[in-house]
């Protein structure tokens, strides 16, 4: 057992360094640290930067054009993009539905959709969830059905986040309406959102923004070359990216950072009653201690984690806790700062966190998004297979119950 | 020892909650929340009819009520329906201050048209550096030839961009946190040198942060004596916190109900979400927070009426566990609503939202836990 | 709404508070002070002299000799037990078979066992839960089978306190073992501990104290005149006396004593380090104002409560809330005095607890008990219907789930 | 960045297991705790002959390990069968302040008989007013002609009714709360003028209170040099508290095992408690919690194990986080046990009244948040 870095890596740990320095656009970055929210030519002009790099592709083998990274240097890299405001990659394409398509998809798909999504040529979407299944995805009800060369496609996606701004959607569709199990007649297809009889509608979430989205199809035709793997497979290949999802939702390094600026803030903020700083405030510091204390622990559980897998074992169900603890410290740290905006949590200022706002300000930067951004993080806990499943998941496959 | 209502008490609560329950849907409190007045003027000329705008006030005030149990009838009648009139701004806050501290005359210029619901005001106290310390006060009132020439900055003033008359609490005397030499002035909203930014607020209801340069008013403007505003904004506020703990056990209610209607209907895996014991034993917590708080409300609005030594006390206690019980009941509602509980669509995450702010209004939870605990013997 | 006291009711606090000085021993209050285990005797001697004021049984009715107080005269009462350490009244008879008797029973059976009840003649134990049942009290086996004019009774009850000083007990038994649904052939029937083939053996609480016990049946002989209403019906008359069990559960003035006792003994303990006292440490304050808070909820909880069953109710399904939140502030309180005895919470002085003991005391007397007590108080959230199913009686009668 | 185990301590693990799982049934240790002894010298000579009691030590000093994370993998094996031999008392407390403190051949002739097993030692440094302020120290050591006279009341002394030679810490120097002026003395248990009060502790362990009036020693009792010993026990005391981290993890391990194997066996209302979502959901709390627990002490021992400049800190961060999970899985276990978990009879309470006690050592909950608070920037 040992905690220090290899001088490999701490020369690895400058040279992102240096990297993000130079390359990282200081407009960008400016956005991030004012919680502006980006644009999509924002997020495809970085990712552009990035994969010129050669480092956008974290988690791919590298014969498909990943980076090859061991544990250590992915957790560097998560230090030094938190810690330069880095603005996150979009998971669909290059997280989501590219580890599906190397590992189950064809020859002929490999060619025709990774490179596009290394580029950022391609913004990808999800269709998972429906409005009628919930946690239950299993249950989807979203038909494809067979016709000559094309799969006929009907029904609804929801929850569909950024689908507004995407190209192809990577699909959970139900090829057989009469398997014994709901997990079986699902296949894996990938639809490209332009196809006639495909309408997008805006969900809003409690922030006001639209983020999320419904997805309706009405006899959508695909071709049938889009299928990913063995038609009614397709529950297996969703699977795996369930646990990819999952060990990169803890967002530690992001957490972190946020957690060191509810500090420093707190030592500019009057405590509750007008007298002295915040941070002098005990019960305000041990409520931060408290949550560093759940962090830190999930900095290691996360680090543990990455090595078992790096090791040979797959994500396993374990991940389920960074979902857990993820998001219960994204949501604490919420909580902090609506606490230190305190009646500037109040004013809704949507207009001053978008692009272009010229108009006077109301509250310093950080005050009038607090209650906005806590309101929206609600979902963190929601979204992604709800904590509860997560714990069904300990339950069934940890625990054996 | 009782805890019943009296009649007019459960008239005037059955009469709030018909309201809500019949005419009050969310879809039309959304229309009304993205509107340029951002509340209902027929609502609002209706509830002076029925005599509601009246019942914070005292009979000898004009009024037809004014404890804090009447309040707390009103308030968690409007809670459960997340009624958006600014009611706590006008006849809880600015009525409040003018009840307690006004001369005969001034009272009756302006509680008549309050009640009446003629007339909007506002209060302006709060400033940035103050947090919740009501005595922590830059804005000056500089006595001048015929009046006196107010500066400063107030934020977060409730119905500040639709009130007709602003109350600002200035200081005409003392140091900064000094609890002595504060006044309390009616400045018209259209004073010249008065700026207001005017917003709506994240639950959707309404205020202002405003600035003041140089504002002359004249010396009738002063409500009460000079130097006297502390002690009577003391008693507002604590008569304020009241007021939002009600309305946020209405809220808490009208949550607890509607979280266990939708687990019963929505089916996942199979069964209703209310077959699931783990879902089961959050709402069992959540009736219990419901219930707990409850009681401390009971507790907190009877010690105040009663002028009890500890009613301060009290209602920092009342405060503070409301204050925890509406953030369990609050994310854990929306938490078993599931996605739809993060939806702007439905009013669940609403009722969240509004129970978000009125923890931070007049002082969050942790700033009453530690009004308590230096009080604990 | 009001909460003051009439002076009718001013004036009651004065005579019950006088009262107890006068007539409650010195000796008893002596040990109830300094956590000395009270005896047998003491329980008897304090009962009978409460019985002889007429104060004994507080909810019976008048004519079967009840006290006919209001709520907030029982209010009252409490306050000022707890306020004079006075030894709690031992349930079993008073608070728990009687109403049972009086509301079920045949006249020869109130004549036969009330007065006795009433004079602490005779000590009642409880008869319900058995090893293989658990929660799931009507799942009960023990057997009772007609034979003339006894009944036969065969089986096992456990976790039966103070069993072992007993020499009534009041049991659940089944006599109709093929009814159609688990409640139905449950009898209720009274027991001399005195009769043959009934054997007695310790159950040893977490304290290696001798609290609770097992009871063994082995053919004992019953006479059917001591069945209580009809035969299978007890399973209704059971339900009557568990929500009469759970409305005196919240304990609420002896844990607002307790708390006090906390507050006066971190104003003599040195802080955690060392520095200052403890009830200056803000972390801990903040801790007792949480648990008062708490607390005070719960006050006015059970006030409502007993408002309302005053008021024509029977104590309905809310009264779960007092045997929940009642347990958890109990609990709470015993975390905070394990806090205060630091390193004197460690040694195990059990002797020095008990009536006699001369020996030299280790730590300060409320000290080295602190762990005991912790310990065994674990029990509170598991007896008398463990919180799960008090959580589950809400959702079910309350919230309709 | 490595986390896992070297080959040895991957070895001295199973070891321990075994021993634990095959050897050490719950039955027999109630008579080994109800024993004079309160341990068993056989099992305490077979730790000796294998080695196990050097590993708290380096090799420098005779030992076969040292490390942190040497002792991390031995306490945490200990800890998953409750084993109540005085490792921690002679081999982290006691030998531990001598191998940080002690000159050549001092640290021979107590070391050798500590790896040995066949002396007892303990470390008297607890005192009433202290709480877990280690140079908080009324006791006095005065210089005497020939050596020392030491005068004080220890409390809490583990292993001290047991332990031939007891280590006092004592003041030769400084004011009652000052770092320097503590040094350490080496006292024959049956020394003129020591008395103990030797007792079982709640958990089954053994400790005792001790008086010291005017007990002479020698000048070479010394243990080092005078007035150095507070950063040594310092060092001591972190060391402590990650070997009780270990042990309590170990405990929290078991109790999740027992309780998921109780629950899928034990039936009501005619399924097994497993099948229970509310208990299934608590017994996946736990199992996070353990999770969590083992990350902090594979950070902090790392962190101390590397002389990190923030390993005090570290360590204060484990054993309060570590706290908090070890009440909730003990806690938990209890409660979903139900009656059998408050029972003597049953093992569960054993691990839940011994999680109790290791967070009261070397400093509970609290004291530790307090520390990691005042050092967090």
């Amino acid at each position: 057992m040992n905690i220090d870095f290899t001088q490999e890596e701490l020369d690895f740990q400058q040279e992102v360094r240096q990297f993000f320095a130079e390359h990282y656009p200081k407009d960008i970055q400016e956005k991030i640290k004012n919680n502006i929210h980006p644009t999509k030519e924002d997020f495809i002009r970085w990712q552009k930067i990035l994969n010129d790099k050669g480092w956008l592709a974290e988690n791919w083998p590298v014969e498909y054009g990943g980076t090859g990274w061991t544990p250590t240097q992915k957790y560097i890299v998560q230090q030094e993009k938190a810690r330069a405001h880095v603005l996150g990659t979009i998971p669909f394409g290059v997280t989501m539905v590219a580890p599906v398509i190397y590992t189950y998809g064809n020859e002929e798909q490999k060619k025709r959709f990774l490179p596009d999504i290394l580029e950022s040529n391609v913004w990808w979407c999800q269709g998972y969830s429906e409005p009628g299944a919930g946690s239950d995805l299993a249950a989807l009800k979203t038909s494809a059905v067979r016709d000559g060369d094309d799969y006929i496609i009907n029904g609804t996606k929801t929850w569909t986040t950024l689908g507004h701004w995407a190209e192809w959607m990577f699909c959970l569709v139900r090829t057989d309406p009469d398997a014994p199990k709901k997990q079986q007649g699902i296949s894996f297809i990938l639809i490209d959102m332009s196809t006639p009889g495909i309408s997008v509608s805006p969900i809003l979430t409690l922030d006001e923004e639209r983020e999320v989205n419904e997805v309706h199809f009405d006899n959508v035709r695909v071709p049938a070359v889009n299928l990913i793997g063995e038609e009614n497979k397709g529950w297996t290949y969703a699977k795996l990216l369930l646990t990819h999802e999952r060990t990169s939702i803890a967002n530690v390094q992001n957490s972190k950072v946020r957690l060191e600026k509810v500090k420093s803030l707190a030592q500019e903020t009057p405590a509750h009653d007008g007298e002295g700083i915040l941070w002098q405030d005990e019960m305000f510091r041990t409520k931060v201690a408290n949550v560093e204390l759940d962090l830190t622990a999930l900095e290691y559980t996360e680090l543990r984690t990455l090595a078992a897998v790096a090791s040979g074992g797959a994500p396993g169900p374990e991940s389920s806790i960074l979902k857990i603890k993820g998001t219960e410290v994204m949501q604490a740290i919420d909580e902090l700062f609506v606490e230190l905006a305190g009646y500037h949590a109040m004013p809704f200022t949507q207009a001053q966190y978008h692009d272009g706002f010229e108009g006077e300000r109301i509250g310093d930067w950080f005050e009038t998004n607090t209650g906005p951004h806590y309101f929206n993080n609600r979902k963190q806990s929601i979204f992604g297979g709800t904590n509860e499943i997560q714990k069904g998941i300990i339950c069934k496959a940890v625990l054996g119950l | 020892m009782d805890f019943s209502l009296s009649e007019e008490q459960q008239l005037l609560k059955d009469s709030i909650e018909k309201f809500v329950s019949s005419d009050y849907d969310f879809e039309a409190r959304r229309e009304l929340v993205n509107s340029d007045l951002g509340y209902s003027a027929e609502h609002w000329a209706m509830f002076a009819e029925l005599g509601w705008l009246g019942m914070g006030f005292s009979e000898a005030d004009g009024g037809y009520g004014g404890t804090a149990s009447d309040l707390m009838v009103i308030m968690q009648a409007f809670g459960k329906g997340l009624v958006i009139e600014p009611f706590l701004a006008n006849c809880v806050l600015a009525g409040g201050a003018v009840a307690e501290l006004a001369s005969g005359p001034q009272k009756e210029a302006l509680l008549a048209s309050v009640i009446g619901g003629e007339q909007q005001l506002a209060l302006a106290y709060a400033e940035k550096q103050a947090r919740y310390n009501v005595a922590n006060c830059k804005t000056q009132a500089e006595k001048s030839d015929d009046g006196y020439s107010i500066s400063g900055e107030k934020i977060a003033v409730l119905n500040g961009g639709n009130a007709d008359t602003i109350l600002v609490l200035a200081r005409t005397n003392g140091a900064q946190n000094d609890e002595a030499g504060l006044s309390l002035f009616a400045v018209p909203a259209e004073a010249q040198g008065l700026e207001r930014v005017a917003y709506t607020t994240v639950d959707g209801f309404t205020g202002a942060d405003i600035k003041l340069s140089n504002v002359q008013v004249a010396a009738d403007a002063l409500i009460g004596q000079e130097g006297s505003a502390f002690a009577a904004l003391s008693r507002v506020m604590d008569r304020a916190r009241l007021a939002v703990c009600a309305e946020a056990l209405g809220n808490m209610e009208t949550l607890l109900t509607k979280t266990v209607e939708y687990t019963k209907t929505r089916k996942q895996f199979g069964f209703t979400l209310s077959f699931f014991q783990a879902l089961q034993h959050r709402m069992a917590d959540m009736f219990v927070e419901c219930q707990q708080a409850q009681s401390m409300l009971l507790m907190a609005a009877m010690k105040f009426d009663a002028n009890a030594e500890d009613a301060g006390t009290a209602v920092s206690a009342a405060k503070a566990r409301i204050g925890q019980a509406a953030k369990l009941v609050g994310q854990e509602a929306v938490q078993l609503h599931g996605g739809m509980g993060v939806t702007d669509e439905l009013d669940v995450g609403h009722y969240f939202k509004r129970l978000t702010i009125i923890d931070t209004l007049f002082g969050n939870t942790d700033y009453h836990l530690k009004r308590y605990t230096q009080a604990m013997a």
